[in-house]
């Protein structure tokens, strides 16, 4: 890839960048228990959180770091943080 | 011709011709003497008889900065400042040439503090010769108005987009009452199409301006900037070419002047040069071969046709008002390191003159000629230096 | 996905992304961003990735504020309409950044000046900024033997931006997501400076767990640490009442860089109990 | 000259470890040298930190391109990062891993240890930089137990110093053990 | 020896050798990769380990000027920056050696924006070249904690009387753990005692500091500035004999490595020096005559010692991490200037290399001797340059 | 003779060597005065000149505050007293020197601050200042077809000053001497920073006949364009009260700054008249 | 005189300087109407009215620049500028 | 060449004297050059500006040592400031004076004139700097009084270009006749 002077780049190319690696815990999600209410959403800060046609939400791992803001603002205890065995 | 001039300041030649090049996006903070420039400026802004904005900064690190948003955003931009302003721009001059945006600046030259002195030399834009700006030296009036439209035309190139300061002293220029060929507004048109620039700061193409680099691609970024000084080299030329074919005046890197069979070349640049060239006459009618090599551009750096003027001279004198504490003047090192590795070259020394509004005239370059003549120069010094107080 | 993508490399949990997506979302694609030097560009633009979904500029690490007003000038000019704002964090802001935050302020440019407060310079390592609360351990105004953190109250940045007289100044946390992008809409609206300082905590700096930012972020404003207003026109029209205030020492407790002030220095904990009730008292909070 | 590779993740200690490792070896006797893989990383990123052992002043500053020791804190990075990229052909890697080294298919010599475990147990936090290095001297010889507790003595103060002392003991034995 | 030393950070060993200086007055605003020499400074002020006040600036700008005044009013004084800081602080340095203020700082070398970069390389310092301040450059970490009183007793010299920065090398140095013996508090009492200036801000004593000169005195203060750099020459050989003596590790402007036969000289500065010995040592293994010129001092300029060192190579190499875009770098240009006019002057060429952080390894520099050699070096090149992104 | 000397070079009948002389005669013997670059410190220090009778270190035009930072933190270690001021114009403390001044406030350091205010960079030229008057004609902000001169009101600084929590913000003016003598004084009983504002006309940029300076900084007070006040730890504690308000016209109207809104721009001054009221409103002048 | 390094200068040194020279109108002080209330040496920007024993007051003029703000201000009208005929 | 150097006061319009001079010199069809002796003084203080006049381009930018001419525009310098400083010997002293030229014992050729009355009673101000050029073209015939007129009207606006334009040509006249 050729430099633009200046060093420009094009918008949005982060999602490259798969920052679902660095995660130590994972959230997993029970469909039982949400409310849909959108909170974890809202505060995911990898805004890596979709909602299907159902209206539940799904987390993407290519992304998630694994903080546990979702599970620790969830109202309706249907996220756990769990120990994630990668290998 | 005399009849197309027009004699007034130096400041409102330059002032005017700014207006001429249609520039969009005007952000400079007063400070002597570059004041009359922008003073000039801001009555035609408030006399409604420029499109331009004029951006009143707090500072000069805010006037540079603006005009690098207002160059990202797509807006023809100049600024203007001295001395103190230009070093208080330092960061922002590496910033924005690194950005590669071709900002347009009238560095008016003026020394640095301290000891604190409103007065003309050229330590400012000298000192800042790292940075990665087109700096270009205007002799007199009709220069300092010039290479205005000459250097906008140059930065603006997408081969080069590198800013561009076009450097007048101090009083000697901005103060002065001389004759000058405004360029004309049509004429102006012609020459300086409005600027086009391929990537902007715009919500319908989001792009992202001054990512940071990494070890991986830092050196190919610095690379790609060197890069572009060194083809500026000749898109001046071109550009040059150009502006003679619409204004009929001719411009080039270097001037020679009475060179041809000079023993005794005499470098130099800015207004000093008038001067010299008086010298220089008074020396031919003496019967001394005296010529002078005038620098306009000073980066980029005229390498090979200094080369080609003082290779044959006996001696050559660099005469330059800044000096790098501890060495010399910087045109000095930068004319002997370039010419180091080459076969012909000639004896070269060097003077700091005119430090801080020290007056240099006819009487003074003739005896530095003398000086040299009778091999009593040193490699540097200063010149008229009040030893007295020493 | 939102105009601030994922894959950037903040820090698990970080409060800072967060408030930009929200700041984003309330501004809309028609933005243009300028961002200082400070952990959001670092996270969000190295080269030659970018997270950015709308224009994005960065120029040097204290000149954020003239690089906007240079480019809405630059859009006046050329007769074209953006919404400009400015985030950046605190030390940008607040202390090298305060000479072209005040020209700017001063010039009246339409420009949204939004400061992500994580009340330390984060990027370089949790240096001390005026913004730093009193009490804090940072890494240049360490907890020691003499020292029992940061000795000096947070800067008023929003006081001093409405003392500019400039239209809209508002506080926001994260913790409220809503409000942000209420505000944020808002000072569109306003033409002229606006200021809006959102407190973003940072788990790495204030040293606590990721899963927290959230609930710190709440706390600040439970407890009137941090108070939440707008000010307009040199006015506090509006303050986010607390229902019960809780003691300070609750949010204190769940950061690092406070866990001195529970060892050698008590009574410090009751100087910054004072200085909640203070706030709360000057804007109003409890009820 | 030996020189020792760490892989980790921002947040896990890995150029402290480095610079236990360095402090061990001058303890030793010997010249050394701890350097992090200077960047912008934040927490969970992967990084790299380096560590030269001599018997003479060390003067080359640049990083570790053939290292002699690999040593890996965690062992996700393995999928994302060739961990043994340049590493001598006789070289070794020691790995923070629950499972039998074989699974790992790397082509060189490699050590397993639970260190998250052990820190976890000893410790009480899964900071297992210091117990990576009880791992290493047990697993290489490079550097003395002893001096690898003295290092980390100096660094910790309270009840984390014992700790992490004693997690360097337990590692390094337990990897001694494994091996018999 | 070996158990006089410690190992630890450089930053650390940069901090306690501060402390041991006894400074009085600290202002300093973090930057990396400056900050844990000022964090470490820091804790040492909150832990009571110093009795010097740290001032905790809100910029650059205002850390030097603090000191400006802290200096006059005679303090001894320290700061620490790098790259952007270094930057900010431009039009200080002038001021502050125009005023003649003993300032030290450590100056951690980092490259200048943009592209942002937070990496290693010297163009910060080397831009600065012309403001008048004493450059040491450091090429371990007993280097960086020897030059700091070295560095006070030179700018202290009632002849000197200039700023000195102490430059290290960002991350190589600052972020490297290794073994460091650090000047003991009594040794270093006794080689400097507390500072004592001729003139301060007293009420006492009423005088004017900083007064502006005009045309007819301006020189005379840049060549009284100019001319206390040439005196500093002498006057750090004179200082280094003073720390032998006391501390027992030799110093000197210059330090010449395996260079009595050397047909090829390297010459640079800074931390790469190292990694340059270990390759020549595997040269010289292999038979080839190659040594090294290190520069401690890039101001004073040890001209005259650099003149001693190459005039028999068969060729000089300038290895330098900087560049004046669109010329070369200013190490190059400083040490061609000085040799021009010379007649037993060998052939420079020069690299830019590590900009930005770009690695240097022993195989980079014997690939770059061995193209030299083969008399396939440019004048002036980027050193490992990733061509296929340009 | 005062502590400031005869001899300077100041215009006849400038504002600002009365004000010097009163702040000095305040201040006393023991002190050290810092000025930025400025007609001040142009016209009392050419080499090898010096007007001050004082301790007197002249720097750069934008570090003032940091430099008096330097000399306080030097005397502290040094165990010595005496009085640190600044001296400096109004751009250098309003505009370009506002990040030094802002950081020197925040870190408290014990310097009084003393701007002289002539509203506009007098020394260069008469060009704009952020403390330039609404409407008055600058050189950078003339008067002109499309322009009726200075557009923005006078940036408040003492109300930035107070923001940022400082013990003591004042403001006189060079027509009431005794009050800036007992400003200073008090300032200097008071530990931390302080800042005083001082009206001093000046007959060059104002356009004015030199002998009528105390005239103008007397009508300025007397017609609540320059109110005259003092803040105390955040509260106004005094206002120098006004018998019988003027117009702002008799004020303006003296001054050839203004000259142009008395021919094509008179609803300007009701502006400006609305300006004074608000003024007098604000800080209840009337009475 | 030597340059002192960095340029420092002693104090009050400007008293070398006649700014008396710059005056074109000169203020004539009247004995008879002055009430010795000290209000021209108060607002004196050149600072050089002193008090003589009998507590009249009397411009140096030496360095007075003629400016007329004591004549202006003098509640006593005992002030008269007049036009200086210094040839 | 011809030199023309300016004394004046700050405040009394020495340098737009000269500019005007240099803008009349043009008129005629000369080159010209005027500039002022750069400096920071302040109204009233003692202030330089001098003027090139020549048939050809102006190159030299120094300022002006041996004048041809030196016009003086307040007669009290004459006390403090060598005025004829560098004057050539066949030079000439244009004074602003009511007094008798031959009282001022300076060694050159001396013209006086009573600008500062001529200004006030034609201009209503004692500005005499417009004054002092009608003076000095009619002593000299170095410009004409047409291209005097002409820079002078083109510099002001209103009432204050007439009456400019009329006290030159009182000057003009005055020192005419007073030659006669
Ligand atoms: C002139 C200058 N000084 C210092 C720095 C170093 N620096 C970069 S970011 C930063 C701190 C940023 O703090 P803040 O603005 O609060 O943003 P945060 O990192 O906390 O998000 C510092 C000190 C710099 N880049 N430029
Ligand atoms: C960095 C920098 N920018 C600009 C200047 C030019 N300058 C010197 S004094 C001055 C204006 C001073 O204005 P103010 O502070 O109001 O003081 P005054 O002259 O009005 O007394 C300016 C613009 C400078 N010296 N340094
Ligand atoms: S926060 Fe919990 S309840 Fe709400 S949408 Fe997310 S998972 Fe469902
Ligand atoms: S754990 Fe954190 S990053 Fe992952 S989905 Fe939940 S909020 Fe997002
Ligand atoms: S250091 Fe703090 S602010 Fe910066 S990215 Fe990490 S959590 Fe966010
Ligand atoms: S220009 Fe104004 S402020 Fe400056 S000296 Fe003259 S009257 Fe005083
Ligand atoms: S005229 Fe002015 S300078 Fe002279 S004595 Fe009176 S007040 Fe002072
Ligand atoms: S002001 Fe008038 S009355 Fe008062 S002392 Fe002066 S001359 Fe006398
Ligand atoms: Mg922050
Ligand atoms: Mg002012």
């Amino acid at each position: 890839m050729k430099l633009l002077p200046g060093g420009i780049v094009k918008p949005k190319t982060t999602v490259a960048n798969k920052t679902g690696a660095w995660r130590t815990f994972i959230p997993i999600y029970d469909e039982d228990k949400c409310k849909k209410c959108g909170i974890c959403e809202t505060f995911c800060p990898e805004d890596c959180i979709s909602v299907d046609e159902n209206e539940f939400r799904h987390p993407d791992y290519d992304f998630c770091k694994g903080c546990g803001i979702c599970a620790e603002e969830c109202p309706a205890d249907a996220i756990e943080m769990k120990y994630e065995e990668k290998e | 011709m005399m009849n197309e001039m027009q004699i007034l300041e130096g400041s409102k030649a330059v002032a005017l011709t700014v207006r001429s090049c249609r520039v969009d996006v005007i952000s400079a903070y007063p400070i002597t003497p570059q004041t009359h420039i922008v003073e000039d400026l801001a009555q035609m802004v408030a006399d409604g008889e420029t499109d331009a904005e004029y951006i009143k900064v707090e500072s000069e690190f805010s006037a540079l900065s603006a005009l690098v948003g207002a160059s990202a955003a797509g807006a023809r931009t100049y600024s203007s400042t001295t001395s103190q302003g230009l070093a208080l721009m330092f960061e922002v001059l590496f910033n924005a040439s690194g950005m590669r945006l071709p900002i347009v600046m009238t560095t008016v030259n003026r020394s640095l503090s301290a000891p604190l002195s409103i007065w003309n030399d050229q330590q400012d834009s000298i000192s800042v010769r790292d940075a990665g700006w087109i700096q270009l030296y205007a002799e007199n009036n009709q220069e300092t108005s010039d290479l205005l439209p000459i250097a906008y035309k140059v930065a603006e190139d997408k081969d080069i987009l590198l800013p561009a300061m076009c450097c007048m002293d101090g009083f000697v220029l901005t103060h002065t009452f001389e004759p000058v060929e405004i360029p004309e507004q049509s004429l102006v048109d012609e020459f300086l199409p409005s600027y086009q620039p391929k990537y902007v700061l715009d919500p319908k193409n989001p792009l992202t301006f001054g990512a940071y680099a990494d070890p991986s691609i830092y050196m190919e970024f610095r690379y790609q900037q060197h890069d572009a000084m060194l083809k500026a080299y000749e898109k001046f030329e071109e550009v040059a070419k150009e502006f003679e074919k619409v204004f009929g005046r001719k411009y080039d890197l270097v001037e020679e002047y009475k060179i041809e069979d000079a023993e005794i070349v005499l470098i130099s640049m800015g207004s000093i040069v008038g001067t010299m060239k008086d010298a220089v006459d008074e020396l031919r009618k003496g019967g001394e071969k005296v010529g002078i090599l005038k620098i306009i551009s000073y980066r980029p750096f005229p390498a090979e046709k200094i080369y080609e003027a003082i290779k044959d001279a006996k001696v050559v004198v660099v005469l330059e008002k800044d000096v790098s504490v501890g060495m010399e003047g910087g045109l000095l090192s930068d004319i002997k390191s370039f010419m180091y590795n080459r076969e012909d070259r000639p004896p070269i020394v060097g003077f700091s003159v005119g430090l801080g509004g020290r007056d240099v005239t006819i009487g003074d370059i003739k005896g530095l000629v003398s000086k040299v003549k009778r091999a009593e120069a040193e490699e540097f010094e200063f010149l008229n230096l009040r030893r007295e107080v020493l | 996905m939102s105009l601030f993508a994922q894959g950037h490399t903040a820090c698990g949990g970080c409060g800072m992304p967060i408030a930009v997506k929200l700041v984003l979302g309330g501004s809309g694609e028609n933005s243009i961003v300028v961002s200082p030097t400070g952990c959001l560009e670092v996270t969000s633009t190295r080269y030659p990735q970018s997270a950015w979904g709308v224009p994005w500029i960065h120029s040097l690490f204290e000149n954020a504020a003239a690089v906007a007003s240079g480019i809405e000038t630059a859009l006046k000019v050329k007769g074209k309409k953006a919404n400009v704002l400015v985030i950046g964090g605190d030390g940008a802001t607040v202390d090298i950044g305060i000479r072209a935050l005040s020209g700017m302020f001063e010039r009246g440019h339409n420009v949204t000046y939004v400061c992500y407060d994580n009340e330390a310079y984060m990027n370089t390592g949790v240096q001390r900024s005026g913004s730093t609360p009193y009490g804090a351990s940072a890494t240049t105004s360490p907890a020691g033997k003499l020292s029992f953190g940061e000795d000096k109250p947070k800067k008023d940045t929003p006081a001093i931006a409405a003392a500019h007289g400039i239209p809209y100044v508002a506080t926001a946390s994260v913790g409220y997501p809503k409000d942000i992008v209420k505000k944020v809409k808002k000072a569109q609206e306003i033409v002229g400076p606006k200021y809006i300082q959102i407190l973003a905590p940072c788990p790495t700096g204030w040293r606590f767990d990721g899963s927290k930012t959230i609930k710190l972020a709440k706390l600040a404003v439970e407890t009137a640490l941090f108070p939440v207003y707008e000010i307009e026109n040199g006015e506090i029209t509006k303050v986010k009442k607390i229902k019960e205030r809780k003691p300070v020492e609750e949010y204190l407790k769940l950061q690092g860089r406070f866990k001195h002030l529970f060892k050698e220095n008590k009574d410090q904990i009751e100087v910054i109990q004072k200085m909640a009730d203070a706030n709360a008292e000057k804007f109003g909070l409890d009820g | 000259m030996i020189e020792i590779r760490f892989h980790g993740r921002g947040g896990q200690g890995a150029v402290t470890a480095a610079e236990l490792l360095a402090v061990a070896a001058f303890n030793d006797g010997y010249y050394s040298q701890a350097f992090p893989a200077f960047g912008v990383e934040r927490r969970g990123a992967p990084v790299l930190a380096f560590t030269r052992i001599n018997d003479e002043k060390i003067r080359v500053r640049s990083q570790i391109y053939s290292p002699d020791y690999v040593i890996v804190q965690d062992s996700t990075l393995v999928k994302t990062v060739n961990v043994v990229e340049g590493l001598k052909e006789d070289g070794m890697v020691v790995i923070n891993s629950n499972k039998d080294p074989k699974e790992f298919d790397i082509g060189r010599e490699i050590r397993a240890i639970d260190a998250t475990k052990i820190s976890l147990d000893v410790i009480g936090r899964p900071i297992m930089n210091t117990t990576m290095l009880g791992a290493f001297a047990g697993a290489t010889g490079v550097v003395s137990l002893e001096s690898v507790k003295k290092a980390v003595e100096n660094r910790f103060e309270g009840k984390l110093k014992e700790r992490n002392v004693r997690a360097v003991e337990v590692a390094y034995e337990k990897i001694k053990e494994d091996a018999r």
